[in-house]
């Protein structure tokens, strides 16, 4: 694989991770969730793909195919039943309207530019040039977990946290160790399954997912 | 529906729209302006609804009367024909007659159905002030209780000459 | 005044005024037959057009000087627009700026005419459609500026003629992900300002529902024929600016005969495909509710910074 | 005598010919001597300004009361530039003025106010020393209040205006106070020239800097410190209004200009960004309280809170960009903050007397009780048409050829290897256009409202169109707006001598031409091409008037109706209600829906009564709570004051005591 296809490759997923970002935190239909997170997913695996070819690291192809699986397929298939589950179609009222967090996307986005420039400019290079992106799914990611309140929209949130962190980490090591992703993977496979387990029996309990209710717990 | 769904549904009904039949003739005297292009401005003088239903046919995609160059606007401004349905009620006397004064000359009026022509049913009924003709000049009438979408399409073609 | 320039901006009005009613005329066409309906014909919008002018123009009673100049004003504007833009040939004045700022202002004094004429009515309708679409430019404008100033970024110039000389040059920057974000922000853009789904049915019958139709509800014969034209011709030479900014090629970049013809069927074939897959597009949406046609602004808007910010990663990666 | 110093004693000498006037004619025709000298020390003013600009030097000594030094007047270029604007709208406002006055506003001592604030306008930028400036400055704010006052025994609304405005006034002058003095003990003088040897990067300048900023930041109305704007503006008479709007206002942006390019140049980086973000706050919530405004004047001053937030936004990214080197888009960046300058004086006298004269004829100043006044008063429509399109910066008038050039060097700024620097560029930009974008709604309201479809209310049913001193001074103002359009060439080149621009000057039939960063426009050629294409146009238009002549209906379309009463009509509120909705976070506006309903059923309404009020929220959150706290601590000091002569002078006696013990330390 040349350089410049490398540049491009590397270019193209992380526009891909950008752009279904956005359109998670643009869309507040959980439907639309779950494809946009699986579309992430493949685009998650095709990066560190991109990077284990370039590399010629077989062990990170093995760990792009278990990204492929895990979040291009299981989790959000695991995320669209728990759905299914609570009935919800939408979220209906989250804390920020959507006008608000888009413009708060764009200053976010900013900020993570500018917090990944000293790493840029230590090793300049296609890989680093797209950490900015994995920071800003991070920022989006917690900028979901504040200002949604329904419990699934919590789990996208969350999903969305990870598939940065894991960008960031690929990008600036140029690889994890199997085993360690192998360990990450199965420990948000086990958040996501308790978080499931908490929204079904939140919707048992107060007949909704929404977690303002959890307030009511407080005595 | 899906985008998917609603491809498939487009490609499988194809075209709905009737073939044309063979064009009427002319109106005669009919304004050389209004040649090809005709918008409609409806007034429901106090219809039944029966026409409206008929109307709604002759614009739908079937008979499709958009394809002769008549088109139905929200405002008289822009109208040229004056299309009124219904007996006319004491109520709407003096709105068709404002109707008829604010569409731009040169401009025709349609009365279409039995009602709009000569009261129809309603004739003498408590309400019912008179016919169209009774208040504005009508240019063509369009026969029916209620009239056909075909014949409704064949009076505007009239009028365009398409 | 250089005499190329001058000859160049001459053909470009009259091309455009005779396409853009046949832009409306093929955009409504396309939309018949995916209803399933005969149409009314690519000329249709060409013979209404010249009904209207044949009609006798009416004035109510309390309304101003600005019902029959606003429509003129309407028409020069979008027609200056066709003048600044480079749709045909790429050739400016030298002491005009074909920059973004001076033709989004000449296109904003049109949108100003337009929004003046349905206040004057004096009626409920007119004064809604002009609120709702001062508003909706209002909030148009940051998403049309930043998204032309991050196609600027690669050239060093505001000016839409080198803009797109520059992606004529460097035909890998029209597909770099920076330059798709963009055009998708302005594209957006260019929708809702020029009213189309689904900020703004163009065919709809319900006042309450009306942005562009209310504001013209009071006008008639020649003055609505000119907000008809206007309105096309702003269409046409939008469609042309995101189809010259997408795919420049054929463009003139020298005044012969020849590459005038070029320019002028290149044009002709990127607002025939542009305009049929925007009213396919739009066969697809239903108009959005008012109130959430910010959000979709604000969305485009983003894609927009994205593409300013991301343009100065590439520019120094 | 250099024929600068002619000039200023011929302004002082004017201003004594206003006050004789004033004080000695008779209320008959104290208005027109008066008024007509104030003209002449304007147009001095306005004259020695361009003289000063040019290059002309000279120094004027005025002795005043004893404790002080004397007043020192040498205006250099900048003052030059900023004595042109203040002249020129003295000179307008007080020809309005003659026409204008009546009742307490044309009294002896309203005039003579107002000849000392005209003067004290255009002898603020002539002072060379900071001595010299506060005085004037002062003579300024004091001048200012009387005027404002002239109508306050019949409305209470004025005198809390005139208590808010002084307040904020004198706070100004308290922090300039503050931060000249910290500037003169750093440079050893009173004077700009020995202030000027003060290092940039020093930590006194820096503190002088944020005293002297916030304290012209608040003169020039930016957010948070804009308060007694909108309050001031509207109760003031419509003449003191565009003073204070086109003027007074700009000495503060005189100020800044002088602090940051004359006084302190080079300094460290956060102040141009200081200077940004103060400037893009205001802007945007100046022009989104501008919009969603229904009293026209409170609208116009809002509108006023905008322009110099721009103005500050545009000197602070020329600051930015200077400090890293940046030179052309720099230099862009400060002309275009100049060019704001006179684009806003011109554009803004004419709204406000166009405001004062729809005050005059119908007494309202509420645009949701205006309508049909273009048919009224005609020359009034035309001159608020041009000075909205001035302020919605459309081409081809004042405040486009500014927010073009404020544009092309924030687009060209950003393109450079420096990170702050891009970052900021574009979130500038989308400031910029936003604000121009409401600004756009803001006018289009304004004047669609209140000059097209039929009247809403019975004053502007009845109305007339004004006097003559009026209109021809609301015609000349409108008509600077439209010259500075079309002809920016000469204010450029005067921009660029007045903060020593060497890339920016005229091109073409006096297009302007940002050489720095390569752009340039002619607005003249823009228009001979529009006219070019209006000619098809028109023809066609000419011929099939004469076919089809255009025929009268009675009513406006209105689904047929037959009682389509102007009430029916959009108003104001309702023309800004899905912006204020849209925005609803930032301006919180309280909605009051009354719904009665008939006596017989609770499913029939008989009225519906909804109402809205829009505060500024800056006031609500910030001020309110401040002047409680302010209460709270006065009701706790009357304790100290029981009305014992002998507690009084124990405190005299214990404050000595303290003082001699500190000194004694």
């Amino acid at each position: 694989m040349s350089a410049n296809l490398f540049d491009q490759l590397i270019g193209l997923s992380a526009g891909v991770l950008l752009l279904t970002s956005v359109l998670l935190v643009w869309k507040r239909s959980l439907v639309a969730a779950a494809r946009l997170l699986a579309a992430q997913g493949v685009a998650l695996a095709s990066l560190v793909a991109v990077i284990g070819v370039f590399d010629h690291d077989r062990q990170l192809v093995a760990v792009a195919g278990l990204v492929l699986v895990l979040k291009g397929l299981v989790l959000p298939w695991v995320l669209d039943r728990s759905r299914i589950r609570t009935g919800a179609v939408r979220e209906e009222t989250p804390l920020m309207n959507t006008t608000a967090a888009l413009l708060a996307l764009s200053l976010l986005t900013m900020l993570a530019y500018l917090v990944s420039q000293p790493l840029r400019v230590l090793a300049p290079g296609p890989t680093t040039a797209a950490v900015p992106v994995g920071i800003s799914l991070v920022l989006y990611g917690f900028l979901l977990l504040t200002t949604r309140r329904h419990a699934i929209s919590q789990l996208v949130g969350f999903l969305l946290l990870d598939n940065g962190i894991a960008a960031v980490a690929f990008l600036t090591s140029g690889g994890v160790p199997f085993v360690v992703e192998l360990g990450a993977s199965l420990d948000v496979l086990l958040v996501v399954l308790i978080l499931r387990v908490l929204t079904s029996r939140m919707t048992v309990k107060f007949g909704g997912a929404d977690l303002d209710d959890l307030t009511d717990l407080r005595d | 529906m899906s985008l998917v769904a609603l491809i498939r549904m487009i490609r499988s009904t194809g075209r709905i729209a009737e073939p044309a039949p063979a064009p009427p003739e002319g109106l005669p005297g009919r304004p050389a302006a209004l040649a090809g292009s005709v918008q409609v401005r409806h007034v429901d003088a106090g219809s039944c609804n029966g026409c409206e239903v008929e109307i709604g046919g002759a614009f739908g995609p079937v008979y499709d009367a958009e394809r002769y160059g008549a088109r139905l606007v929200a405002s008289p401004r822009h109208a040229d024909v004056v299309l009124v349905t219904g007996v006319v009620t004491h109520n709407m006397s003096e709105p068709l007659r404002r109707t008829v004064e604010a569409t731009p000359e040169p401009r025709l009026v349609l009365a279409v159905g039995d009602c709009a022509r000569g009261c129809g049913v309603f004739a003498g009924a408590y309400g019912a002030a008179g016919k169209v003709g009774d208040f504005v000049d009508v240019d063509l009438e369009v026969p029916g209780c209620p009239p056909e979408p075909a014949v409704i399409v064949d009076a505007l073609r009239r009028v365009t000459g398409r | 005044m250089n005499t190329r320039a001058l000859v160049l901006a001459a053909v470009q009005v009259i091309v455009m005024a005779v396409l853009s009613p046949l832009l409306v005329g093929l955009m409504r066409q396309v939309r018949a037959r995916m209803e399933g309906r005969a149409g009314a014909g690519v000329l249709q919008p060409a013979r209404d057009l010249r009904k209207l002018f044949a009609k006798e123009p009416l004035r109510a009673e309390g309304t101003s000087w600005v019902m029959s100049v606003g429509p003129v004003v309407l028409v020069a504007s979008s027609a200056l627009v066709c003048v600044l833009v480079p749709l045909v040939g790429t050739i400016t004045f030298p002491l005009v700026p074909d920059d973004l700022f001076v033709m989004v202002s000449v296109l904003l004094l049109g949108t100003v005419a337009l929004a003046l004429v349905g206040l004057d009515a004096g009626s409920a309708f007119g004064g809604m459609g002009s609120s709702r679409h001062m508003t909706i430019a209002a909030l148009v404008e940051p998403t049309v500026l930043v998204s032309v100033y991050a196609l600027s970024i690669p050239v060093g110039s505001s000016s839409l003629s080198a803009i797109v000389h520059g992606r004529l040059v460097h035909p890998s920057s029209v597909v770099a992900p920076v330059s798709l974000l963009a055009l998708v922000a302005l594209f957006v853009a260019v929708v809702a300002e020029t009213g189309r789904m689904p900020v703004d049915n163009p065919s709809t019958h319900l006042e309450l529902t009306m942005i562009h139709e209310a504001m013209v509800l009071e006008s008639s014969g020649r003055d609505l024929a000119w907000l008809e034209l206007g309105s096309w011709l702003r269409l046409g030479a939008l469609l042309g600016l995101v189809g010259s900014l997408l795919a420049p090629w054929g463009i003139a970049s020298s005044v012969t005969p020849l590459s005038l013809l070029i320019g002028v069927l290149a044009l002709v074939a990127k607002l025939v495909v542009l305009g049929s897959a925007l009213a396919a597009g739009e066969v697809f949406l239903a108009k959005l509710r008012l109130f959430r046609v910010p959000e979709l602004l604000a969305g485009s808007f983003v894609l927009a910074f994205l593409a300013v910010t991301a343009s100065y990663l590439v520019v120094q990666a | 005598m250099t024929l600068v110093q002619a000039g200023l004693l011929a302004q002082v000498a004017a201003t004594c010919l206003a006050l004789a006037a004033a004080a000695v004619v008779g209320p008959r025709h104290r208005a027109r001597f008066a008024g007509a000298a104030i003209v002449a020390s304007g147009i001095a003013g306005a004259v020695t300004g361009a003289l000063a600009l040019a290059g002309g030097r000279g120094s004027v000594t005025l002795p005043v009361s004893l404790p002080f030094d004397p007043v020192v007047l040498a205006p250099d270029r900048l003052g030059g530039f900023f004595m042109i604007v203040a002249g020129a709208v003295g000179a307008v406002a007080a020809l309005y003025g003659i026409g204008y006055v009546q009742g307490a506003a044309a009294s002896r001592t309203s005039w003579s106010a107002m000849a000392i604030f005209v003067l004290a306008l255009q002898l603020v930028p002539a002072a060379d020393d900071a001595v010299s400036f506060l005085l004037l400055w002062e003579l300024m704010a004091v001048s200012s209040t009387v005027l404002l006052l002239a109508d306050h025994a019949r409305r209470a609304a004025v005198r809390s205006a005139a208590l808010w405005y002084a307040v904020m006034t004198h706070l100004s002058f308290l922090l300039l106070l503050l931060g000249f003095a910290v500037l003169a003990a750093a440079g050893g003088g009173t004077g700009f020239g020995s202030m000027a040897r003060v290092s940039s990067v020093s930590t006194a300048a820096s503190a002088a800097f944020v005293l002297l900023i916030l304290g012209f930041a608040s003169k020039a109305g930016i957010v948070p410190l804009h308060v007694w704007l909108p309050r001031a503006h509207p109760e003031a008479p419509s003449h003191v209004s565009a003073l204070m709007s086109a003027a007074m206002v700009k000495m503060g942006v005189y100020g800044a200009l002088l602090v940051s390019v004359r006084l302190m140049p080079g300094g460290p980086v956060w102040w141009g960004l200081l200077l940004i973000a103060l400037g893009g706050v205001s802007a945007v919530y100046g022009i989104l309280q501008a919009s969603v405004a229904t009293d026209l004047k409170r609208m116009l001053a809002y509108s006023t809170s905008e322009n110099v937030g721009l103005m500050f936004l545009a000197l602070g990214t020329g600051l930015l960009l200077r400090s890293y080197g940046i030179g052309g888009p720099a230099d862009a960046a400060i002309a275009a903050c100049l060019l704001l300058v006179a684009g806003h004086a011109a554009f803004k006298t004419t709204l406000f007397l166009g405001a004062g004269s729809i005050l005059h004829a119908t007494g309202e100043r509420d645009l949701d009780r205006l309508g049909g006044l273009t048919a009224r008063m005609p020359v009034t429509s035309m001159a608020f048409g041009i000075g909205a399109l001035g302020a919605a910066a459309l081409p081809v008038t004042s405040g486009f050829v500014a927010e073009w050039a404020l544009l092309q060097s924030l687009i060209h700024g950003a393109n450079t290897q420096n990170r702050l620097v891009s970052v900021v560029m574009p979130i500038a930009v989308t400031v910029v256009a936003l604000t121009a974008g409401l600004a756009l709604l803001a006018f289009v309201k304004a004047y669609g409202i209140a000059f097209l479809a039929r009247p809403r209310g019975e004053g502007a049913a009845t109305a007339h169109e004004s006097g003559r001193a009026m209109r021809v001074a609301m015609l000349t103002a409108a008509a600077s707006v439209i010259a500075l359009g079309l002809a920016p060439g000469p204010l450029l080149t005067a921009a660029g001598a007045a903060a020593g621009l060497p890339r920016v000057g005229p091109v073409g039939w006096w297009g302007i031409d940002l050489s720095g960063i390569g752009a340039l426009l002619d607005p003249l050629a823009l228009t001979t091409m529009a006219a070019a294409v209006l000619v098809p146009v028109l023809l066609v238009s000419v011929r099939l008037a004469r076919r089809l002549p255009r025929r009268r209906v009675a009513l406006p379309w209105g689904g047929g109706g037959v009682r389509l009463s102007p009430r029916m009509q959009y108003t104001a509120t309702s023309y800004a209600e899905p912006l204020s909705r849209v925005f609803d976070d930032a301006l919180r506006p309280e909605r009051d829906v009354l719904v009665t309903h008939s006596a017989e059923s609770r499913y029939l309404v008989e009225r519906v009564q909804f109402r809205q009020y829009l505060d500024d929220i800056v006031e609500t959150t910030v001020y309110r709570p401040g002047i409680a706290l302010m209460d709270r601590i006065g009701l706790a000091a009357r304790r100290l004051q029981n009305g014992s002569i002998h507690r009084y002078l124990g405190y005299s006696f214990f404050a000595l005591v303290a003082i001699l013990i500190v000194v004694s330390l």
